[in-house]
């Protein structure tokens, strides 16, 4: 299943939705935001979210900036 | 002074210093200076997570008593800027966003239009906008319309140190814009956010100056005091200029006609 | 900082913001205004006393804590300075002088070369001297020779709150003299003295600005941490400027090749 | 006898030395400072400095200055 | 530099100094001027026939040589500023025209989206534009995808004589931009036009300076010679500066180790 | 202005750019900026003689209409100055002498105890004295009574481009002092120039800033055309500065209350 | 007939047409521009453009402007 | 004979005055100015000025300056 995730295609096989994405990444689900298809899921909704071929995610969290 | 509160975004806030989060070589240095500053407002921004290098959590480094504003930078139109302070929000960082739109990678001077139409967006969306802008009056205007918190126009450069070279604008914003005038960018000494807050500038957004400085602490602590300082002689009602010298000692002929 | 005590005239002093006592509305104004600021030196200036009006006298209203630093206002020559030296030492003033010669009154501009002359006699003399001068170096060089505790370069013309006009001249005195630096007249707003201290300047010495702004003891108050503020960025090593923009947020590419 | 005090000439009868002099301007000892021909004398000197026809003195005092 | 011509708005150009009309005190006043200064392109408004008193004809006073480029003053949007742009274009004026849609009536600020939004309008009906505008590099780069001739931006508000209070962001202008940079407005000596031209904007525009001056025609005469250096200078290239100093005569010991 | 003369040292010289010859590649290149600002006073140096390289002769390489001014550069106090003035003397360079009386080696800043006594024993024995000095009002007094034909304030260090950092008091000179003010060192482009005539001085002497630019004989006739325009400035009667703006095109209302 | 001339009501009868109003207001043609109800018309159609009720004309002319 | 030139000691025994000096180190009289033993010397008097031991000359000329 090829997956867009930051801009970069994965090949993914293995994580069945959202938080099985955020957590086979080792993110710490609080410190991360998440888009799936232009459209922000919370971290509540992550496990009810199935991936499917050519869905496209944006995973962000904060940094330094001015 | 002690009740001189700048209501703003629907808050109030006492430190007229709001600092950047860029660019400290770490977090805990980082969190020294914030401390050191005394900070209430502190912006960071909002980046793809790099799943390569487990960094840590930025907020974790910011003191309690901080409120965080995320900025949009990174967003080259309106409809960017758009979705990155809606992420923001959806991170837990409240409803404050400063607008960034700069299409310009050489001076990073933000793109006035696509940061009006950011701020129109996000106020209806009942996001508190602070846009970063060039300092034009026009423009200011509008963002005023487009129910900005504040708007936040630039002394010089980001990152440049360089200071209020756009002085004469600024002074105009102050002036004639209701809301709080914020400048931001380009502040590179402490007596240079002190001259803003004199001109009666509601506050000032400072990073560069402090992040990179050889002791980011001491250097957020004097931007703080020189804030304060300029705020201060604003309220206490500055003096004018005069072209000749004036006696500060009486002229009165001490020892004139004496033997 | 806290231990940044400014070793001078054989005492050590804390606050570095110098306050000129003439010109306030009056004394109790001006007691209010020392105390905000918290000053430690004070100028006074010596004058014939008036029979007719039995005015107070204003060393009551110094604060116990202040040192008072006369000055020779008035002279128009280095023997007149010397005679009021010394009078303002039999009046109880201690051992500091600050020099003022000055013929023109209408930029009240010192004269160089009787300031020296001044200089060289009262040193030997054993008084502290501190001469006002204009702000050049093979003078400042000679004031050193002469045994002066410090050098006074002026800003702007007394009382004109014009600021640092001769900031370039004064930053080269601050690179080449050896005895502490501190701009004396014309400072006319806080970050006036920021910058000064800034460049490196030992102290600022204040008059007008604060004496005849609205609220002198506010405007006093903020010099102090204008002041504070500038030397503690003296301290923390002040970045260098740079002609275009450094990004203060990460420039790296967010949703720059996204979907 | 005549005087010059502060730089104005004066006609003194009364006073016989500074220390009658100052009392009679009614001025706080402690505040001021006397030259008297050019040479500073210290208040409890005062006393015994006897005025005489064209004697020169400065009374001086601390006032605000920059 | 006799071939140094600035090809713009399909013309050649060889005097940078374009003048503007407005406030001499009358038309033979204005003609020597012009005259004097060799002005090729001067700038003249468009009003309203007051038929009451019937005023003499301006074009008229203006040489032969010289091309006229007529504003859109009084225009305080898009629309109205190209009805007027019509009107002078009707009216013989040629097809230049100079963009002013302004609002504000204390600082005469342009207003930049309107400003644009006119020079789309405009350039796309054939005229050559030429907008004056805040000195904002997005929307100068949005005037050059407008088909603008040049851009215009301030150097301080109009008829202030403040002088090159935007030089910042001018010099940032003038390096990215690729269309005539041309500093319009405040420009009150000739050594700020002769600045600008140093900084490598193409042309200058200056009235009220010139206009108001005791001897007009004397003016014009020094703000086409200043301008003139200032393009040499730049054609001759600019040494940089140093921060110390560097001697123009040999500095080998001349006497030093002589008898 | 084609009767603006200046009277100076028993002279009458029209163009008001004094040129100095030093840093130039070649005798050739100078020789041609010479010629192409039209230069009157040329300033030269005093050196031993190196006989191992047979050189040229400078003054073969004067346009002959100019008058050569040799400095006293080298000199390290008055005695030394006086010598190397007598020496020029002899070497048939006329009357005037330009004081240069240095100790300072990385400012190149003038001594202006020594330069001034320099000034009083030249000035005793029939030379027209011009002392380079650090910009004093009490010095430059003192440069009058001692008879000196001009005094000539330095606007930054020698060589270093910047510029005039000392207008403030270089300002106050020009208004105070009734013999000429020649601004000397650090002018390092045109619009410095420019800038130091409509102050009201009476020359400029620019070396560095044409000897090393790209092209020196461009660059000297620019800062030629520059001081011409400075002048005329002056003489046209600038016109004062204002902090809001004044419309140049009439604000009468343009289509304001039309259909 | 009542013509919005200028941004002002006039009450006019005499001109005919366009070239009458400018010839009546005593306005040399080189040195105006008409622009009658928006539209701008060339001097040498003046003639041909007949005022009627309600016309809103605008007489303009070059002046001095920076 | 040991004589200083230009704050040099040199070793000469040919040249008999200041002009033969000049002319032996190839110099143009018309580009250098002379001082001997502090007094400057024209150089029509050269040939009278004989060398001795211990002379100090200065031979100076004109070079670009500021």
């Amino acid at each position: 299943m090829k997956i867009r995730i930051n801009g970069k295609e994965e090949n993914l096989d293995r994580p069945k939705n959202l938080a099985d994405l955020i957590r086979a990444k080792g993110l710490v689900p609080e410190h991360v935001v998440v888009e799936y298809n232009l459209k922000i899921i919370l971290a509540g909704e992550w496990a009810g979210v199935a991936l499917k071929e050519n869905d496209s995610i944006e995973i962000i969290s904060f940094v330094g900036g001015g | 002074m002690s009740d001189d509160i700048l209501d703003i975004g629907g808050r109030t806030v006492a430190n007229r210093l709001f600092i950047g989060t860029g660019k400290f070589s770490n977090y805990a240095v980082m969190n020294q200076a914030l401390i050191e500053a005394g900070a209430e407002i502190v912006t960071v921004a909002v980046r793809r997570v790099d799943s390569a290098s487990k960094t840590e959590n930025i907020l974790g480094y910011i003191p309690k008593q901080c409120f965080v504003m995320p900025n949009t930078s990174g967003a080259r139109n309106a409809e960017e800027a758009v979705r990155i302070a809606r992420l923001a929000r959806a991170g837990g960082a409240g409803d404050w966003v400063k607008i960034e739109v700069i299409q310009d990678n050489k001076y990073l001077l933000p793109d006035n239009i696509e940061t009006l139409k950011a701020t129109e967006m996000l106020a209806k969306e009942g996001f508190k906008v602070f846009p970063y802008m060039g300092p034009d009056l026009s423009i200011a205007r509008r963002m005023v319309d487009a129910g900005a918190a504040a708007v936040m126009p630039l002394g010089s450069p980001i990152g440049s140190n360089r200071g209020v070279k756009t002085r004469e604008l600024i002074e105009i914003l102050v002036k004639e814009i209701k809301i709080p005038v914020i400048v931001d960018a380009g502040l590179g000494r402490p007596s240079d956010a002190c001259d803003c807050m004199e001109l009666g500038c509601a506050a000032v957004l400072v990073n560069t100056a402090i992040a990179i400085a050889e002791d980011p602490a001491g250097m957020a602590r004097a931007f703080s005091e020189a804030v304060k300082a300029g705020r201060r002689a604003y309220l206490s009602g500055i003096p004018a200029t005069s072209p000749c010298a004036s006696a500060s000692s009486p002229l009165t002929g001490f020892l004139i006609n004496s033997a």
